[in-house]
Order: C-alpha cells, then structure tokens, then sequence
C-alpha cells in the first residue's frame, strides 16, 4: 500500500515537470496551431541563464528566476519573429511551422553547444535536497515546488485567457487573425505577447527542471514527452495539457512500477493510441467537427 | 576531392534518397507527416538482415524482403493512426517510432541495444545508385497515374475526395504502405553498407532529417526530393571542417530555406526536359510571366484565403 | 417515374442539439428538387447524411431502393450519389484539368503495377480518362483554363469547375449546395440554364439546395422547405411560395423589389 | 468624410484595383456593387488597412488613415466582414465585447451594448451561447453588433446578405437603415444589388478593378445597362410575388 | 585544416548569394517574372554546390615535415562531453610532442570530425579521414557503435583505428575473427561486469543485488548482462532488474521497486549524469543500499551533482587518479583547458601513447606498418600496462582498479581481477 502511494507520488512528481513544460508548449500551440518544437530549446536556454545568474551573478533566487524567465520570453520572442512569422504573413500550411521550429531548435541546442559547451552543469543547492517525510512516504521539496508552480501558471493563464480583456483578444486572434484586427486588435503584438508568455512559463520550468535535474544542451528534448502528454490531453485545451501530462506521469510510474520498466515508453504509448482511437481529439480537445 | 570519400557520401546519398521518395510520396503527394519513419527503416533493415543472414536469401531479395515486413508492420499502425488529423497522426507516428527501437532494444535475438554484428558489407555504389533509379522510375509512374493523382487529391481536399468516390483511407494506406516499403529497402541497404546494426541510428533525428530532406526538396515534387536529399544529405559533409559550428548553420539553413522559399527548392514542379529546355533559355528573354504548368506554379507568394 | 431517392424519418443530432428530426420527402428520378429553408434549419446536414460525411442518428435514406445511410462518402459515390459545397473544395493547387481527371479515376480500373509498368492497361485507361476529362471540359465551357490552378480561377469558374467535377463521378444523383452564392442574377440565369442542362444531358437528377428564390422558383418541380430541422412544406413551387408557413418562417411578406424597378 | 484617391492595389500578380476614386459624405450610405472578383472586398480591406495598397491615398476627414487594421480602428472605421467571421470559440457576449476592444468608457459600453440587443433581440436571448453553435443568420447579425460596438463613425458592411435566407436579408437590410439612421455613415459592398440599390444614397460600379459607373442609387437602379448585368432584368422575370 | 577553412568560406559565400537570391524573390514573385529567376536561383544553387566540392576537393597528403593523425567521435549530441575531451586531449598531447620536437622529426597533425552521435557521420568521417586527409591512424571513436561499423573502412584503406572507450567485445573480434585494423586500449564490457560482481561478492560480500540500467545503451546492456551472470555464477541473488530509457532524468518509480526488494547493493552501469540524479532520488526515496557502477561513472561533475549521494559507493575504473602520471596529466589539461578531464580523456590520452608507440616502434608513417607494430604494443599508460593481444586486439591482462568515494574524493582501494 505504502508503496503504490509512493509510486503515485513519483508518477504525481513526474507529471508535474512535463505539465510545467506542456503548459507553455500548449498556449502557443493554442494560439497558433502548430506545435512549437522549439519550446524546449527556449526551456534550455532559460535554464543556463537561471544556472549563471545564480551561480555566477550570484543573485537571490527570485531574481534569477525572474531573470532566466525573462531571457526565455525574449528567446521565444526573437525565435517568433524570425521563424515564424515570415511564414504566418503568408499564411503557410502548418508543416513549414514544424519544420521552421525543428530548425530553430536545432540552432538553439547546437549554438549552446558550440558556445557554452556540452558539460553537465549542477545548480547551487537554492533548497534542501531532503525530502518531506510523512510516514513511510518521501515527497521531494522541489517536487511540491514544481506541482504548485505548474498549478499556479496554469490557473493564472487560464484566468488571463479566459477572464481578462487582452485573454479575450488573445483568444480572438487564435480564431481568426484577420477578423480580430478588424476589432482594433494589434494581433502582431498578441501573437508577440503570446509567445512572451510562452517563453516566461519555459523559463521557469527550465529553472526548476535545472534545480531538480540538471542543466545541458539536451535538455529540451525531454518536451517531447510533453507534446505527446499535450496531445494525449488534447491539443490547445490548456487544462487538458496539464491533465494529460499528470496521466501520462503516473501511467509511466505504474507500467514502471507494477508492470515492466523495460517496456515502459512501449505500453505508454499504446495507450495513448489506444486513446486517440476513441478519441481522436485528445481526452479535453476542442471538438471542431469539420462543417462540409 | 577523393573518389573514395566521394563515393562514401555517394552511398549514403542513395540510402537516404531511397528513403526519402517513399516519405515523399507520403507527405508531399498525400500530405500525412511522419515523425516515426525511421522506425520503418529499423524494422526494414533487421529484416533484411534476418533474411539475408539466417535465411540465407541473396541481398536483392534480402534487401525486397526488408521492404516487404516494413510495409506490412505499416498496415495495421496505419489503420490504427490515420484517421487522426494533424499533429495528432504526427505524435501517434513518433510513438511508434519510438516504440519500434523500445522492441529492438529488449529483444535479444537481434543484439539488443547492443546491436547486431558482422553483417556482410554488400551495398556499394553500384546497387545503392540501382535501387534509388528504380526506386525514383518507380514513384515517377506512381504519382502520374490515377492513385497517384488520388493521394494528391486527399492532400488538397480529404472531404471532396472522398465526394468523389476516392476511398482515402484506402489510399493512405497504400501511400503509408508504399513509403514503408522504400523506408524498409533503405534501411535494409544500411545495414548492409555499414555491416551494423543498432536501435540507436533509427532515432528520431533520423526521422527529423529524413522529414526535412522531402520539405526542403519541396512538396508534391520528385525532382525535389531527389534535389532536396542529395544537397541535405552532401551539406553537413562540406560543412565537415567548421566542426560544432556546422550543426548550428544545417539548422539556420532549414530556417532560412522555410522563410524565404517555404515551398521548397521545387514546390510542386519539376525538371523534365522541357524544363531543362526553358533553364537553358538565355535567362530573362524566355520566361517572363511564366508559361504553362511550371511558370505559374509555386505556392502562391501571398495566398489569399478563401 | 419512380423515385430514385426516398428520405424516411431521417433524424440526426449533435449531442444535445437536434439538427434534422423525423425528416421524410422523395426525389423523383429525372426531376430537379430544391431544398429550402432558413439558415440553420438543417440543409446542409440532410446533404452530409446523404453522401455519408455524417452518420444517421436514426431513420433512412433510400437511393435506388438501396439503403446509403451509414455508408462512407466514396461508396456512395460509386452508388451514384455525389455533391457540390457551399464553400467550394476544389483540390486547389491542381489544374483544371487534373481536378476533372482525378474526379473520372473510377473510370479506370488498371492497378498499381500497371501504372508502374505501363501496361496496356495503363495506357487505355489513362485514354479514356483523359477523353473523359476533355469531354466534360468541352460541355462545360472549362476547355480554355484547363491548364489553369483551380485556386486561380474566377469565383463563377470555380463553381461550375466543381459541378464538373462532380459530374466526372457520372452520378444517377447530384446534390449541389447553394451553387448561386455569391452569384450574379446574370450569373444565376446562366446557372439556371446549366442545371437544366446537366438533368438531360447526363440523365441525372438533381437536389439544389439554395437561396436564390428567382433560381428555386424558376427550374425546381418539387421543392422540400425544412425549418428548425423539421420539415414545414413539401410540394410545387406554386404551392410552397402559397403556403403561410414557408412565407412566415422563410420567404417573408415581401414589399416588392420590382417596385423599385 | 471618407476620401479614396487613385488607390491602386495588387493581389499576387494581379492588379486588383486600378486608379479607384471613390467618395463617402457624413451621413450617407454608399454602395458599392459589382461581379465576384471585382475587387470590392480588396477595396474594403485596403481601406481598413488588411490589404497594403501600392499606391494612393485613402483619406478620413482629409486626413490619412492609419496603415495598420487597429490604427484603423482608433479613427472610427469599422469593418465588418463578410462570410460571418465570429470568433465560434467565444460566448456572443465576449464577441460584441471583442467589437468594443479599444474603448474603455464602461458606461458608453454598456448603453452600445444595450443599442445592440435592441436592435437584435435574437442576440440578447443568447448571449452566453458559443458563437460558433449560432445559424448562419445570428452570426450575421453578431458580426454587425460587434461592429457597432466598436461606436464607428463609419462602417464597412462587406457582402451582409450573402448565403443568408429571404427573411433575414430584409431584417438585415432594416437594421442597416436603422443604423443610418441612428447617425453612422455607411459603406456597403453588395452582390444583392437590389437591395443594396434600394437603401443607398450613392453607388459606384466596380468591373475588374476599375470604377465604371457611379451616381446617385436610385439612378443606377433605373439605368438599363445596370439591370441587365446586375439585377437580372433581362426576359420575362420569374419573381416571387 | 586551415586551407580548408579558407576555401571553404568561398563556398560558403556563394551559398549566401544564393540564398539572397531566395530572399528577394518573395517579392519579385508579385511582379510575376518569378519563373527567371527560379531558374536562375536554382543555376546558382548547382553552381555553388559545384563550387563547395571543388573547393573542399583541395586536400594534401602529409606534406613533409607533418604526420597526419584521425580523431573521430561525438563533439555534438548526447555524447559531446566525452569527445570534446577526447579531441582536447589527442591535440595537446600533440602540441606537447610537436614543441619537443614532434615525432620521427614530423609534426604531429591532428584532425578531428565530429559524428553526431550518428554511425553513418562516423563512417563517412573515417572515409574522409582515411582517403582525403591521409592520416596514419585514427583514435576513437567513444561509442561501440560507431567502432563497429567504421572497420570495413579501416580494412579497404589499410589504416589502423585505436577505440577509446568502446567497450563491446564486437569491436574488435566478430565470430572469432579479429578485425585486423581494429584496437583498443580499454577493457571490455564482460571484464568489467565481471569485477563488478566479483568485487561484490567476494570483497564486500554482498548477496542481493539490484541493478538499474539504461535499456537503450548498448554499454549498459552489455556491463548488466555480465555483472548478472557473474553474480548468480557466484551464488548471489539479482532480487530486482530495472530499467530505463536514455534521456529520462526521473528514476523514481524503478528505484521505489527496488527498494521493496530491498538489495544490499545496487548496480548502476551507465554514465554519470544519471548516476548522480538516480543516486540522490535514490537517496531521497531513503534506499540506503550501497552503490556501485563502472567506468561510465568517474567524473568531477559526480561529486559536484551528488557528493552526499553516493559517498561510500564503489566504482569500477580504468585507473587510479592519484598516480602521479594521472595527477601529471590532468593538471596539464586542466592548466590548458579550464575544465576537468573526463575519463575518456585519460583513455585518449593512452591511445595516443600506443600510436606514438608504434610509430616509434615501425619507425615509419606508413599506415600498415604501424597497425603491425600495435599488434605488439607492450607500454605502460596512465590507465596501467597496456599488452595488446594479437589475437583479440585488447590490452589483455589489465587490472581494474576499485575506487570508493569518500566525502567528495575518489580514493583507490585496490588493483582488482576477478577469479
């Protein structure tokens, strides 16, 4: 019993990092439609400069987070600007995003690379490594670090998007561009700021993943089994990102757990086939039944 | 330049060329993207290598053999994955992608993640150039026949098509089929070109690559694909001696080509001889305007919608 | 003349929402029928339970005496039944010419080999094919863009590009969606005649669904009038344009136009 | 009050407007009416800045407008879209807010919003419906209260009866001379030349990019070249009625 | 090197004229004479494709005075922190022999390409390397997997191929048949499972193991399935066998079933990385088993990333870092480099040693005399002697050597063979 708690702890934990990261891949790709590849690049990058500003500029935590999340934004934004929005004036099929984004994300990891190197690097202890102990239980302080901060980015988003002014212009333009600028909507700037947001939320998952992990140039491909936590969820739906990553983090720890740990990613995967069987749009997608 | 260097990348040219027609047909000519084709590669590869070196067949039916249990692996994942729209048949392709080299990893018979050894190295220039001909001669015929021109109708207008009578599942199966067949023989002429076998070279990335070469060639076009694989494929060679830097500028040119030139070097035209007939027109007396089929094509610059 | 379509109880609903309810009216082979109705009211759903886009809730459809509810778009297309859309879909980046020639495949039946070996087989095939397309090019006045991008060519061309292409099928029936939209009343009159046409010429029974009372009015024999998914009226053109309940719900007590004129 | 001059305007390859002048007074309802692919939506989006013309000047109060669709918009030029663009995903409240976007006088806001729902009942009964679950017919009337909401000085109506069934073109046609009324300029591109003509002060011909004829509606309307490539007038005439 | 460089930024220079040609098209596109200058782009696309291959053609044989000698292996990918060590390490053993007056009189010239991580790159580096660059030996490269396929290569060009740390016993000996061009100055993969479990067994007297390990990594496999046969041969007891996939940090729900089956001592045969967050969540869990891994695990980075975590672990290593020859080099690489010397580097280092060895040795540059002149190499390195045997192409009989770690230090404890 003690232990199939535990390994909903574990499975909770490990939802909580991919949620972190789905949350961010998911608005864009709400917003744009397409699938960010370069998300985890942007996760990476925020993740060195939380690294350098702690370790380096020895700032106060909060400021580093502050700040990496900033660069992040700012990554994201710049990526925006030249890979993809040259193509979203011309109004390209989705497939020149995906592969523009697998460019940039090849870049971003390779430049790292080139410039900072491939070494491991190791975080500063911000807090104590021991874990929580309730009972028998272990729950990690990073661990509760990360699931409130996934729970909070993502009550916060879907408040914004769905409660404020400038959510509404965002969801606007996610519609239709062109009709959301006939509203006196700059849709140059929400797409902008969506991205912006995107950045801030990859930089601060990259921070904590860093603290919880560690820092490397391979780091955003991890986000991979955030996409596919995205999809299983449903793509666009930002609840269903989260709750999707959750599922996918505890299915995981289950197969490893109780089934076999060889096989993991292998019945993992059938499973979310087995989903989109039924479900084709994901478990909270949007449902756009085509209109012939 | 070394012919014996040259020949290297020659080689391995073929292998991804045949490889990436099949993947042509599928997302330029029927437009389903997949992440997961280095998986049919893997499958396509072992195979061929069972057949060869346990069943002992001679490699060119070794190598069919390979295609074959590609193709037939595909049919069931295929009906299982595309009804899906969009990314999702792209995610549902990357997990069977990975699943594939999960399977190859654990089972021990075929090496394990240790891979396979000591396999005969047999593909060489010759064979390799022989297969990717037919192989082009082959989707040449294809694409301009009546399921050809079906895939192509499923691209550009799934609901019509089937209004008229094209049963697109169907044939996106048989694309899917088909594509796994080349993937299969590519892989399978891997194997024997490297005489090693390893889940690890079927990753991803290798899937990534291949989907890059058919975008960057072009949609809906041989000739680009056999333009896009070959230059994609030669790139990182001549970029050889900028070392780490030449990962960072492979990634800034698939930018660069997206933005500036997103349908591709050939964008649904193609060279035929009467193309190379207007190419070698003196430039700017001949074309203005464009003639015919391939002047006016080419994604709209500014498409406007609707 | 028999009928060659027979709607019986026909319902569908979109979770809670009730689309089409207990809809039952016939085609008669030969005839052209209008469907009419206040947007909303179900008419394009009838068309997508028809050509099997969309699965019956419960009810039948009944083409020929044959069940085609249920069945997927291409077999009921190679049944007989194909259609027009109210947002045209034409294979956009393909020519004319190949819009018309992809439309005709059935009409060939060599398989994969023979088109990579090109077998005799493969060579009859693509000659009629290609006789086909030019033919139905010819009747319907496409000849001089048929090298032209679909996507290229003036709104009115596309729509009869895509009435063409559905006639490649060689369909017993053809549903065409609000083919007028966007048209013209000069337009409209040229359409009108083409319908006419298209019923004799093709020996096809046509199902319009369409605003334009002048083209209803001036070419349907029987026309179905559905509101709130239900049926309101079935009956001539004289009768409908009569009936209280269609003017109430539909057509409006019109101050005249042509008092303006 | 609106002002084009000389405006020149090129799709692709194709030169879509050609040297079109063309003039709205305070007060009036302008048509504009022509074949499909006349460019009279290009002419429309040039003016609310979607469509960057190459050359002219579009002019509001004599002075020249913003080249951006939301700058646009600041001046009081609304555009209302044709094909019923609502954003499906957002309750028909959250729409007509969407039209109210840059304004931020909650009171004028709401006295708009009341303005709208008086003039279509049918949206106040659901505004908390998804846009997207409404017929054809709403979504044309929730595109034009969203426009309205936005307070335009003047308004571009793109195509308002197209696909829609008899009874709602008149209900639309109403409320545009309500509108009218009520003080807004208007600027109207229709295929319906009927009844474009019919609520119009002034209309301009547009063929192939070019402005062929204009003059006061009524005018037009009784010009025989015009019915007989516009309204149809030509043999006997099979008119419901 | 540099002419390449050179040359090859004129090639490159002509790719940025094509692709401004791109660049403006959009535009010219909407005049509509785009069908010229597609033509044209694509006459410049072939032309300064033409261009690349002659330039990169210009290649020069060891021009008198240079010996040239191959590096390959991973400088990007998930493998970059090993070979980017690798290649540092080969250059300034280089640069040390050049300034003492290089080898046979001839300066040593090193040539290193990049794989990717990818076996095809690897062997169309060694093709290069082999037929355009002319080296006279190739050190590498870090992976079995790329070792493998390079020697039908090795065989056709006649050039000798000293590996670093591949590991898999198929890298030189297939179906009892040594590849002829192919060695390596590490141990292989059944040694050091071997000692693994031996040392277990029989020194620490350990009965029940777990062992965690990467199911997608060939090396890991590989020392897994050695440390378990041994183990069991001995009459010990495997009470758990989990695995995971290369790239996933979290190792939570395999280390909570190995704590219910509660081992005495855990193997974890992979790289340190993982090493590190497996044994803090392995800490964190409250698993108090020891732990023990192989040579994927010697790192400075370890001890930084989880110090209290695997104090008082076991580790099996190809030397003892505190030999004055290691102390020696690793503070030259270090004053050279800023960074701490990865395991690999101390392999490369040895590797180096054979190929200036055997250069000496045949007192020639001539490729297959020097292949023979390994074949009989009898020297001692950094990561202890190193006899290479004709038969199999491995430094046979080379002690492996314990490592515990105690509060951050790597501290030896003893040469170790198992019985």
């Amino acid at each position: 019993m003690a232990q199939l708690i535990q390994q909903l702890i574990n499975g909770v934990s490990i939802g909580s990092v991919y949620a972190l990261m789905a949350v961010g891949y998911s608005l864009v790709y709400s917003i744009m439609n397409f699938s960010n590849f370069a998300h985890g690049g942007v996760i990476m990058v925020g993740s060195y400069l939380g690294f350098y500003l702690l370790k380096a500029a020895k700032l106060p935590f909060p400021t580093a987070l502050a700040g990496a999340a900033l660069g992040a934004a700012l990554l994201a934004v710049i990526v925006e600007r030249i890979a993809y929005r040259p193509l979203r004036t011309r109004s390209a099929p989705f497939l020149y995003f995906i592969i523009s984004a697998m460019g940039a994300s090849m870049f971003i990891e390779n430049f790292v690379v080139a410039t900072i190197g491939p070494t491991f690097k190791t975080y500063p202890a911000v807090f104590s490594r021991m874990p929580f102990e309730i009972g028998p239980l272990y729950v990690g302080r990073i661990d509760v670090l990360i699931f409130v901060t996934a729970a909070v980015c993502l009550i916060g988003l879907v408040y914004f998007i769905d409660r404020t002014k400038l959510g509404k212009a965002v969801q606007a333009t996610s519609f239709n561009q062109r009709a959301a600028s006939l509203m006196g909507v700059n849709t140059g700037l929400v797409v902008t700021l969506v991205f912006a947001i995107g950045g801030l939320l990859a930089g601060v998952a990259g921070v904590l993943f860093g603290m919880k992990y560690t820092v490397y140039p391979q780091m955003g491909g991890i986000t991979i089994k955030s996409f596919i936590a995205a999809v299983f969820g449903g793509l666009g739906s930002l609840p269903g990102a989260v709750i999707g990553s959750l599922l996918l983090g505890v299915i995981e720890t289950m197969v490893s757990g109780y089934f076999s740990s060889n096989y993991r990613d292998l019945i993992s995967f059938t499973l979310l086939i087995a989903v989109l069987v039924f479900r084709p749009i994901g478990l909270m997608g949007k449902v756009t039944e085509e209109k012939a | 330049m070394n012919w014996f260097y040259i020949k290297g990348i020659l080689i391995l040219c073929g292998i991804n060329l045949t490889a990436v027609l099949g993947l042509s047909l599928l997302t330029g000519f029927t437009g389903l993207f997949s992440f997961g084709h280095a998986g049919f590669m893997a499958v396509g590869g072992y195979a061929a290598v069972w057949a060869g070196l346990r069943m002992g067949l001679p490699f060119p039916v070794a190598l069919l053999a390979g295609g074959l249990v590609a193709g037939i692996v595909s049919l069931p994942i295929g009906r299982l994955t595309l009804n899906l729209k969009g990314d999702y048949f792209c995610i549902a392709t990357l997990g069977f992608g990975e699943a594939i080299r999960l399977v190859l990893d654990n089972v021990q018979t075929f090496g394990g993640a240790r891979g396979w050894a000591g396999i005969p190295v047999t593909t060489t220039l010759f064979n390799v150039t022989l297969a990717a001909a037919l192989g082009t001669f082959v989707m040449v015929r294809l694409v301009h026949s009546r399921h050809g021109r079906n895939m192509i109708a499923i691209r550009e207008e799934e609901l019509a098509a089937r209004t008229v009578g094209i049963n697109a599942l169907k044939y996106k199966m048989m694309s899917l089929f088909i594509s796994a067949v080349y993937a299969g023989v590519a892989g399978g002429l891997q194997a024997y070109y490297l005489g090693f076998l390893q889940p690890k070279m079927f990753s991803m990335t290798r899937s990534t690559e291949l989907t890059i070469m058919v975008i960057f060639g072009g949609i809906g076009s041989i000739s680009g694909t056999v333009l896009g694989s070959i230059l994609l494929t030669a790139l990182p060679e001549l970029l050889r001696a900028f070392a780490l830097w030449r990962l960072v500028v492979y990634g800034a040119s698939v930018i660069f080509i997206m933005i500036s030139r997103p349908e591709g070097l050939m964008g649904g035209k193609e060279i035929s001889i009467a193309w190379f007939r207007r190419l070698l027109r003196p430039v700017g007396v001949g074309g203005a305007g464009g003639s015919g089929g391939a002047g006016g094509a080419g994604a709209g610059g500014r498409g406007v919608r609707q | 003349m028999s009928d060659i379509l027979e709607v019986r109880h026909l319902t569908k609903r979109f979770g809670g929402l009730t689309a089409v309810d207990d809809v039952s009216f016939s085609v008669a082979e030969g005839s052209i029928a209008g469907l009419i109705g206040p947007n909303g009211a179900g008419k394009t759903t009838v068309f997508n339970l028809m050509t099997g886009i969309y699965k019956v809730t419960s009810g039948e459809i009944m083409f020929e005496g044959k069940p085609v509810h249920d069945l997927d778009p291409h077999i009921v297309a190679e049944m007989g039944v194909t259609r027009t859309f109210q947002n045209i879909r034409l294979f956009r980046r393909l020519s004319v010419r190949d819009n018309i020639l992809t439309a005709c495949h059935g009409r060939a039946d060599y398989n994969v080999a023979d088109s990579i070996l090109h077998t005799p087989r493969y060579r009859q095939g693509e000659r009629r094919l290609a006789t086909e397309s030019e033919r139905l090019m010819d009747l319907m006045n496409l000849t001089e863009v048929a090298s032209s991008r679909a996507s290229e060519l003036p709104y009115g061309l596309q729509r009869r590009l895509e009435i063409a292409r559905a006639l490649a099928v060689r369909p017993r029936l053809i549903l065409l969606d609000e083919p007028a939209a966007g048209m013209n009343p000069d337009e409209t009159m040229q359409l009108m005649a083409l319908i006419g046409r298209i019923r004799d010429e093709f020996a096809c029974t046509v199902l319009v669904i369409e605003h334009r009372m002048d083209l209803i009015m001036g070419i349907c024999e029987n026309i179905v009038v559905l509101n709130f998914g239900r049926k309101l009226a079935e009956g001539s053109p004289e009768v409908v344009q009569n009936d209280p309940a269609v003017i109430e719900a539909y057509l409006g007590a019109h101050e005249e136009v042509s008092a303006h004129a | 009050m609106l002002e084009v001059k000389d405006l020149n305007v090129f799709y692709g390859g194709i030169h879509a407007l050609r040297d079109v002048c063309l003039k709205v007074e305070r007060g009036e309802i302008v048509t504009i009416i022509g074949a499909n692919g006349a460019g009279k939506s290009t002419l429309l989006n040039a003016i609310s800045g979607v469509v960057k013309p190459r050359s002219g000047k579009i002019l509001l109060d004599g002075q020249p407008v913003a080249a951006t669709p939301h700058g646009v918009v600041k001046q009081g030029i609304c555009q209302v879209p044709e094909g019923r663009l609502v954003f499906a995903n957002l309750s028909v409240y959250d729409n007509l807010m969407m039209g109210a976007y840059l304004r931020s006088d909650k009171t004028s806001i709401i006295a708009d919003l009341q303005r709208v729902y008086a003039l279509f009942p049918r949206l106040s009964e659901r505004q908390g419906q998804m846009a997207g679950t409404l017929s054809g017919g709403e979504q044309q009337m929730l595109t034009m209260g969203r426009g309205l909401m936005s307070s335009p000085r003047i308004m571009l109506l793109d195509e308002p009866s197209l696909g829609l069934a008899p009874l709602l073109v008149e209900t639309i046609y109403q409320v545009i001379a309500e509108i009218r009324r009520a003080g807004t300029t208007i600027l109207l591109v229709e295929q319906n030349a009927y009844k474009a003509l019919a609520v119009a002060d002034r209309a301009y011909v547009l063929e192939h990019g070019i402005v062929t004829q204009e003059g006061p509606a009524r005018e037009l309307l009784h010009d025989p070249r015009i019915r007989q490539a516009y309204l149809g007038v030509k043999q006997g005439q099979t008119r419901v009625g | 090197m540099r002419d390449f460089l050179d040359l090859n930024w004129i090639g490159l220079y002509n790719v940025a004229k094509v692709m401004r040609v791109y660049g403006t098209r959009q535009s010219i596109w909407e005049v509509g004479v785009l069908s010229m200058n597609f033509r044209r782009s694509v006459i410049l696309t072939l032309a300064a494709t033409a261009c690349l291959l002659l330039t990169s053609s210009v290649g020069f044989a060891s021009l008198g005075g240079t010996v040239k000698l191959g590096w390959i292996g991973s400088l990007t990918g998930d493998q970059a922190v090993w070979g980017q060590c690798e290649l540092n390490t080969v250059k300034m053993l280089a640069e040390e022999i050049n300034a003492a007056g290089g080898l046979l009189g001839a300066k040593i010239q090193v040539i290193g390409y990049d794989t990717r991580g990818d076996a095809m790159e690897a062997v169309n580096a060694v093709r290069r390397l082999t037929s355009q660059d002319k080296v006279v030996t190739i050190i590498g490269p870090n992976t079995s997997g790329h070792a493998i396929p390079i020697s039908s290569v090795l065989e056709e060009m006649k050039v000798p191929d000293i590996a670093t740390v591949a590991t898999n016993p198929k890298v030189t000996v297939v179906d009892g048949k040594v590849k002829p061009f192919n060695f390596r100055v590490c141990f292989i993969d059944p040694y050091q499972g071997a000692v693994a479990a031996g040392y277990a067994y029989d020194v620490l007297k350990f009965r029940k193991a777990a062992v965690l390990y990467d199911v997608a990594d060939d090396y890991s496999q590989g020392l897994t399935e050695f440390f378990i046969s041994t183990f069991t041969q001995k009459g010990g007891q495997i009470v758990a066998k989990e695995a995971f996939k290369f790239g996933d940090s979290d190792f939570r729900p395999q280390l909570s079933k190995i704590k219910a089956a509660n081992p005495e001592v855990i193997f974890m045969p992979y790289f340190f990385k993982e090493v590190a967050l497996s044994a803090n969540q392995a800490r964190e869990l409250g698993i108090k088993a020891t732990l023990m891994g192989g040579d994927g695990w010697p790192s400075e980075v370890l001890i930084e990333m989880a110090a209290d975590a695997v104090n008082g672990s076991y580790v099996v290593n190809h030397l003892d870092f505190d030999d004055p020859d290691v102390a020696d080099f690793k503070a030259r690489y270090t004053k050279k480099y800023g960074l701490a010397v990865e395991l690999n580097g101390f392999l490369a280092h040895d590797a180096f040693l054979v190929f200036v060895d055997a250069v000496k040795r045949a007192n020639s540059f001539n490729p297959v005399a020097i292949r023979d002149a390994i074949e009989t190499t009898k020297i001692k390195g950094i990561t202890g002697n190193i006899n290479i045997d004709k038969n199999t192409h491995n430094p046979e009989g080379k002690d492996a050597a314990i490592i515990k770690i105690v509060n951050g230090n790597y501290v030896f404890q003893q040469k170790y063979s198992p019985k």
